[in-house]
């Protein structure tokens, strides 16, 4: 209905195409290819592919809500944190009997800390279903109940990002602490396998990579088709007039909540995805500094273009990798400068940039 | 795997020196009473002092050590003083005792009796004379004994608190003999405090219940000690332990009332870090409607430019710290104007936007921090006049650089608030803010008074950064710590109100400290939040909303 | 036309990829990764290290290098973030093919790397002393365990006549293993719990006038007390400040902290501090002639006299030279050889004496507790008379009492349980 | 949408409306009623509080004091806006808001009465009579052969139809418009003032307006507005004629 770049025809045919050529490409280049030949891919690459995947699908969660609905989280990190800790409660207890200490009832670090059982909050994460459904269920509550309050009150704008923000920043401080029960600042980690598959085999690392990159077409097309509808309309123009939406009789704050929670779950996957294949959750998931480059990823591609943001968590996490590995003292600055140019040359992103050549 | 300590080789001598000498004691003050009129006998002093190396072992060193006290002059002093700092050096060439001090990787090396330089030595040339606490504090009570005849009355007074804790019969006898001749009352009642503990501590029955009755009223640590240890005796009489029992009661429950003021102030100065953390942004963000998230950067700046000055000044750290106000006020000033200029004019209107262009400035001003003076934290010292406490009575104390800082903040804020309310600038601020096209059809140059708002907000976000280096860190990520909590006293505070912001900043350091010791610090800090979140979320306008016709959109 | 343009981007970055994967062939020069934060909140305290080690390699290489190979290093920036370390982990390994690592600060940038080392068989130098209960093949500890900093610091504080304690932690592993193990040593020496005040603040604390006033109220009972600190990295600075004026100096309750070294006394004002104690394996005035030459190369390498020596320092130096010799004990470089060869080798450390590589990857060091000089020194008070072995399973937390680690045969495992005789984690 | 009961010929009523802000009293003690079917125009100075009163009936603004009744027995004061809105009040804003990334023809359709809820809009798919309706609309406006643009590119004028085209979309009740024609061509508030006499009876209009001639044209019944009260209540003609509207008025453009 609205007429951003995003809504190409060609974009949307090459998004898909890219995403089914990389879960079909990646299996054959890291298993089948020799390690000699030109094509082939290391297992290095393919967790750095599956690394940006997730990050990716977390851009597409912030652009739906950002892009669409004018709502900037500066606490997306928090529900991309919450869904990686729930997929890594389960990969805790996947690896039962195998932990250093050998306890079958409790994961290593409560070990040390002298925990003499699970904490009730455990329970039942060593069941996969669970730990999905709480994948969904943890960042889509927590938004619920966070959202239901502010946009009650109509809070929206800057203030919404400065309470969220407030929000993984309360989040990171709880997390940190050790009473939690979550491992505190090491988090959860030394994972071992993940539905019976060794998390450290190519083939199991392949596997991931192809479910990641499925997942985020997916997620791409559920969000595209939602955009679609007459909701999307509404979810769009409230963006751009809420006040008039709201003298139309829609109920602005309930559509707001939709989307915020769709949102919040979509970053929960992601980040369930995400866990598995970097081999670590950590409190530092949650540093308000994570969910700004978020956003940055989202405005560099191109806000409102589900494509455009999914293209900017690419770019800069690969020019993250790039150069903290060639110039480490150059990476803040880049980064910094690019969140400079980008709001003052390119207030629609590379994608942006794109259509106005593409245009004349 | 260790098992037991075997041997302590290298402070064992010195704690039998500081037993020894706390014996002494007596003695040795005579002594200085009388050469203290002699002429100083500096040959025979410095003979002493350089044998100190060579006398390898206890007996000899504290042989040595005693007749070097028993000098007692200015030169005395300052072995003493350098000895106690670590500064004393054997100087392995000529085999003499230097007072050195690091420069680099050499050592400046001087006379320890004249002050009179002696050159450079390289690390391999020198040894430090080990010094270590037990040695300090035997020292501090040896100057201690001393100053008990000084001629200042205030010093007499240190002399006195310094030497209250302990249980040397030496000390109890000074005390006595000064007592007879105090001329001051208000020492002459430190001391019968001083000698009623000893009281407490003796054998005498007939003393405890003079001693009881001085006591009375009194909660100081080491009277509440001597009370604790004679309420516990066996050999006292029942009624003076039960007096003895509710004098401690009253002292505790009189502490209890303290340490509750103490909280409250605590508090107060926790309020008076965001307020002069957040007041910059109260113009800003509060007036402006700008979202600056290298605020925590300029206060950094702020930090940066008052370490500067002390390079520039090292030997007056506190006329630096003074200079750096007025300095850190223009230079975080100059940058924020340049920001102003450069970024954020373009971008007025688009918050989002201004606070993701911001917050790339914040990375690169970190990174070039970062890269310019080292990721190390860079070392402020606070002046004399900053150090120590106001003791207004015994168990409340109120540390003078947070009283300072209380102090400051206030004034900044009186000197923004009248700057808004009662200057021409401030009225132009307040027109632009309230209707831009007005303010420009009636002649205010909008985009100056932009430029000149943003800047002052950046400036007293540099005065900010003066402040903190009393306080902690002056690192890279100084500024990191306190955007967070700046914006949410801002939006507390109800945006755009100046006494919203003050009034949220203490109430939210004050409710820190009180929930801190029922739940510790970690828990308080994320109640506090979730708190504002849910606050925040049923009137976000804060405490203070402006109340008008909204926009029509809103 | 579109199409034109929108193919080169994904043509880039599948190129790139297709680069960064088919690089990397044996060259002639040893490889040592570098994993260090440059940026981040951890460069403060990492960024030196790096400097080690290249000055390290430098000096070897002058020396000829290592079975007749220069030696290169890679350096790369993990930038504080704990899944960048594990990436990066990756690059080096795989990407980069280095023959050793060194790296990390954080027990959490460890545990993040572990699993690649372990998958990938790499070796990993860590230099800072933590809270103990790990033993990798792949990890080598050169920094102290609990049982070879904080025990021995209490023991110190036991004999000095402490008798009431306040241990004080920030709220992370580290802390509170040390002060769980702490307690339960206290305890088995007859300290009272009453006598034992634990204390956590999160990370970066700034605000410490309830906790300082608490210490005070604390100590002011009449016994003599102590702070055991192991408060991490920049909320040390407003504790020590607030400490001084407050009034509480050494003499009335000393701190012992394990975190606070050199470098972190070169950004405080260290005046109030002076009496204050650490307890560390090395100190930059240690007076022995080993340590003069280090300073000196590491002074003339930086460029800037200024510039202090640390533990962390001295534990890559010895972790270094640990690896140098087992690969020329070894013969080559591949990890595994280096694996068998390093255990049981000795080199000098910086304060006089030798550090052993233990078969629990850990190694001996010697106990030294300094107290803080007006000019940001330490001044050595006490010394443990033999080094000390370092133990990576502390007798004193019941879940580790029966475990210990040993990677020679026929134990061969890093937690090997003494009372059921068998390598736990195992299938 | 729930039947507004007009038995007695009243659409809305407003009983003692007082509005502050901070100390400046917008509304004071404002009663008014306003007759089903009627077309009935509200004049005043700037701050007289006409923008006041129209937030308060569509919900924008609570008032301290007073009731707002539409019909018999809806309490306007119950309800927030989209509840309002939906009970048949539609609102046109002096700055013209519409939906400027989305055609004109999905303007119109997002404003179609019924599927509110966010289920609702997911579900929906247009019936042959939306269609139909939208295209009526269209044409009434006069926007018919724009209905494929953005509405981000229309002019003033045609903005303001399309936001009034929206409003009839709602189908509602009570329309209240607040300075339609400011801004627009001579031509333009000619039109403007057809269409919305065209909308009489069927719905009640309350227009805001600045410009008398316009008021002229439409107005049958005009009420004066004055420090946030009604100062008088008449025919055009009889309300220029009255001595304290003429004071204070004095040089406006009556």
């Amino acid at each position: 209905m609205s007429s951003s770049p995003g809504n190409s025809p060609f974009l949307h045919r090459a998004t898909i195409a890219f995403f089914l050529g990389l879960a079909l490409w990646v299996p054959v280049a890291n298993l089948l290819l020799p390690a000699e030949s030109p094509l082939a891919l290391s297992s290095y690459s393919v967790s750095l592919l599956g690394k940006y995947l997730c990050l990716a699908l977390l851009a597409l969660a912030l652009d739906l809500l950002w892009g669409y609905a004018g709502l900037l989280s500066l606490g997306h990190g928090a529900f991309f944190a919450l869904g990686g800790y729930a997929m890594g409660m389960y990969l805790m207890r996947q690896i039962g009997t195998r932990g250093v200490y050998g306890d079958a009832d409790l994961p290593d670090f409560m070990v040390f800390l002298d925990w003499s059982e699970l904490p009730w909050y455990w329970w039942g994460f060593d069941s996969f279903p669970f730990a999905m459904l709480m994948v969904l269920l943890v960042p889509g509550v927590l938004a619920l109940v966070f959202g239901w309050l502010a946009f009650r009150s109509r809070v929206t704008g800057v203030y919404f990002s400065i309470m969220t923000q407030a929000m993984t920043y309360a989040l990171m401080l709880a997390f940190f602490r050790n009473e939690m029960g979550f491992g505190g600042n090491n988090g959860l980690t030394d994972f071992k396998d993940l539905l019976g598959f060794d998390l450290h085999a190519d083939s199991t690392r392949c596997a991931l990579l192809v479910v990641t990159a499925l997942t985020v077409l997916g997620s791409y097309m559920l969000c595209r088709r939602l955009l679609a509808t007459r909701f999307g309309a509404v979810v769009t123009a409230l963006r751009d007039q809420e006040g008039r939406v709201r003298f139309l009789g829609y109920s602005v704050a309930s559509y707001k909540l939709v989307v915020f929670v769709l949102s919040a779950m979509l970053a929960g996957v992601a980040g369930a995805l995400y866990v598995p294949q970097v081999g670590i959750i950590n409190p530092g998931e949650f540093q308000p500094l994570n969910s700004i480059e978020i956003a940055i990823w989202v405005a560099v591609g191109g806000r409102g273009t589900l494509v455009g943001a999914m293209l900017g968590a690419f770019v800069i996490a690969a020019v993250e990798t790039l150069l903290t590995a060639q110039f480490p003292e150059a990476w803040l600055f880049a980064l910094g400068a690019l969140f400079l140019l980008v709001t003052l040359f390119l207030p629609r992103g590379l994608l942006g940039l794109w259509e106005r050549r593409g245009h004349g | 795997m260790f098992g037991t300590v075997a041997a302590y080789p290298r402070w064992s001598w010195w704690m039998s020196l500081g037993l020894f000498l706390a014996v002494s004691l007596g003695g040795w003050t005579r002594v200085t009473a009388q050469t203290v009129e002699t002429s100083p006998s500096i040959p025979s002093l410095r003979e002493l002092v350089n044998r100190l190396p060579e006398a390898q072992d206890e007996e000899a060193r504290r042989a040595l050590l005693m007749h070097i006290a028993a000098g007692g002059d200015a030169a005395t002093e300052r072995v003493f003083a350098a000895l106690e700092r670590g500064a004393l050096y054997v100087d392995r060439r000529s085999r003499t005792v230097v007072e050195g001090s690091r420069k680099g990787s050499r050592y400046l090396l001087t006379d320890v009796l004249t002050g009179e330089a002696l050159g450079e030595a390289g690390r391999r040339d020198v040894r430090r004379i080990p010094v270590d606490n037990r040695l300090r504090a035997e020292l501090r009570t040896v100057q201690a004994l001393g100053a008990l005849e000084a001629r200042d009355p205030t010093v007499r007074q240190a002399a006195i608190s310094t030497l209250l804790g302990s249980s040397d019969p030496e000390v109890h006898k000074a005390f006595e003999r000064r007592r007879g001749v105090e001329p001051e009352a208000a020492l002459r009642s430190s001391l019968d405090v001083a000698l009623a503990i000893f009281a407490l501590g003796g054998h005498d029955p007939k003393a405890f219940s003079a001693a009881l009755n001085t006591l009375e009223g009194r909660s100081e640590e080491n009277v509440r000690t001597a009370l604790r240890q004679f309420s516990a005796r066996s050999d006292v009489l029942e009624s003076q332990q039960v007096r003895a029992q509710r004098l401690l009661e009253r002292a505790e429950n009189r502490l209890r009332w303290l340490a509750r003021l103490e909280a409250l102030f605590f508090g107060l100065s926790l309020g008076s870090v965001l307020l002069l953390s957040a007041v910059g942004l109260a113009i800003t963000f509060g007036v402006m409607g700008v979202i600056n998230m290298a605020h925590g950067e300029l206060i950094m700046l702020g930090a940066y430019t008052t370490w500067a000055l002390q390079q520039l000044l090292p030997t007056q750290p506190g006329i630096a710290l003074l200079l750096a106000i007025p300095t850190a006020f223009f230079v975080a000033g100059g940058v924020g104007l340049a920001l102003e200029r450069g970024v954020i004019r373009f971008l007025y209107g688009r918050p989002l936007e201004t606070l993701l262009a911001t917050f790339g400035i914040s990375l690169i001003l970190q990174q070039l921090v970062r890269s310019l003076f080292s990721p190390l934290n860079r070392s402020v010292s606070s002046p004399e006049w900053l150090a120590g406490a106001w003791e207004i009575v015994p168990g409340l104390a109120l540390t003078y650089n947070r009283l300072a800082i209380l102090g400051f903040s206030l004034l900044v804020f009186a000197a923004l608030l009248s700057l808004m309310k009662y200057t021409r600038f401030g009225l132009q601020v307040r027109a632009v803010a309230q209707n831009r096209a007005m303010a420009r059809a009636l002649g205010v140059r909008s985009q100056r008074v932009d430029a000149l708002t943003f800047a002052l907000g950046s400036g007293v976000a540099g005065i900010a950064g003066v402040a903190l280096t009393q306080l902690t860190n002056v690192g890279p990520n100084l500024g990191q710590a306190y955007i967070i909590d700046s914006f949410l006293v801002v939006v507390f505070g109800g945006v755009g109100n100046l006494w919203g912001t003050l009034v949220a900043a203490f109430s939210l350091g004050i409710a820190n400290k009180a929930l801190e010791p029922m739940v510790g610090a970690v828990l308080a800090k994320i109640l506090l939040l979730i708190a504002l979140i849910l606050f925040l979320q049923r009137r976000p306008q804060g405490l203070f909303p402006r109340r008008g016709r909204q926009e029509e959109q809103g | 036309m579109l199409y034109r343009l929108y193919q080169p981007i994904f043509f880039v970055v599948a190129l790139t990829l297709a680069a960064m994967a088919s690089r990397a062939q044996e060259g002639e020069p040893i490889r040592v990764g570098v994993l260090h934060s440059l940026s981040g909140t951890m460069a403060i305290s990492e960024t030196t290290l790096k400097d080690t080690v290249l000055m390290l390699v430098e000096q070897q290489n002058a020396r000829g290098g290592l079975l007749g190979r220069p030696l290169e290093a890679v350096v790369v920036d993990p930038a504080s973030d704990w899944p960048l370390f594990a990436e990066k982990a990756r690059e080096l390994l795989v990407r980069e093919r280095v023959d050793v690592v060194f790296g990390c600060w954080t027990s959490v940038s460890r545990k993040s790397v572990l699993p690649v080392f372990e998958e990938l068989n790499g070796l990993l130098f860590y230099p800072v002393q933590y809270e103990g209960e790990e033993s990798s093949q792949n990890v080598f500890y050169t920094g102290a365990a609990p049982n070879q900093q904080a025990i021995p610091a209490v023991d110190y504080l036991m004999n000095q006549g402490v008798q009431r304690w306040v241990l004080a932690g920030t709220d992370y592993v580290y802390p509170r293993t040390t002060n769980k193990i702490l307690q339960a040593y206290l305890a088995q020496n007859g300290v009272a719990e009453d006598d034992i005040l634990v204390s956590y603040t999160p990370f970066g604390h700034s605000d410490w006038q309830s906790i300082v006033a608490q210490i005070k109220r604390f100590g002011g009972a009449g016994k003599k007390t102590a702070v055991v600190s192991t408060v991490n990295g920049d909320a040390n600075v407003p504790f020590y400040k607030e400490l001084a004026n407050q009034g509480i100096s050494a003499a009335d309750i000393p701190v012992i902290a394990f975190s606070v070294g050199e470098e972190e006394l070169s950004g405080i004002d260290t005046a109030p501090l002076v009496g204050h104690l650490a307890a560390w394996n090395y100190f930059m005035s240690v007076e022995e002639d080993v340590n003069y030459d280090f300073i000196d190369e590491w002074l003339a390498y930086i460029g800037d006299d200024d510039r202090v020596t640390n533990d962390p320092m001295e534990a890559h130096y010895i972790g270094f030279n640990l690896w140098a010799a087992a690969v020329e004990k070894a013969g080559t470089a591949d990890p595994s050889a280096v694996q068998e060869a390093i255990i049981g080798v000795s080199v000098p450390n910086l304060s006089g004496g030798m550090a052993t590589m233990l078969p629990n990857h850990h190694i001996t060091k010697p106990v030294l507790i300094g107290e803080i000089l007006d000019d940001g020194q330490f001044q050595v008070v006490w010394e443990t008379p033999a080094a000390v072995a370092g133990d990576a399973w502390s007798d004193y937390l019941p879940g580790s009492r029966n475990l210990m680690a040993d990677w020679t045969d026929p134990v061969r495992c890093g937690n090997y349980s003494t009372e059921e005789n068998r390598c736990l984690g195992a299938d | 949408m729930a039947d507004i009961d007009t038995r007695h010929g009243v659409m809305l009523y407003l009983d003692a409306v007082s509005v502050s802000f901070s100390g400046y009293q917008a509304l004071n003690e404002l009663s008014l009623a306003v007759d089903e079917g009627e077309l009935r125009c509200l004049i005043g100075p700037n701050g007289a509080g006409k923008t006041t009163l129209m937030d308060v009936i569509t919900g924008k603004t609570r008032p301290d004091s007073g009731s707002v009744f539409l019909g018999q027995d809806i309490n306007l004061l119950d309800h927030d806006e989209a509840a309002i809105a939906r009970l048949g009040v539609g609102r046109k804003f002096q700055k013209p808001s519409v939906f400027p990334h989305q055609r004109v023809w999905d303007n119109l359709a997002l404003a179609l009465v019924g599927h509110r809820s966010p289920w609702q809009a997911l579900r929906y798919k247009p019936s042959t009579a939306d269609e139909d309706r939208v295209a009526h609309l269209a044409k009434l406006i006069g926007l018919y052969d724009l209905a494929g643009q953005a509405a981000g590119g229309l002019s003033h004028g045609q903005t303001q139809w399309l936001e009034i085209g929206m409003l009839l979309a709602q189908d509602p009740k009570l329309l209240l418009i607040d300075e339609p024609v400011a801004g627009m061509t001579q031509q333009e508030t000619e039109r403007t003032a057809e269409l919305l006499q065209s909308l009489v009876p069927d719905q009640t209009v309350v227009v805001v307006e600045h410009d008398m001639a316009f008021v002229r044209s439409i107005a049958r019944r005009v009420s004066v507005l004055h420090e946030g009260r009604v100062l008088t209540e008449g025919s055009i003609d009889a309300v220029q004629t009255d001595a304290r509207v003429r004071e204070v008025y004095l040089g406006d453009a009556c």
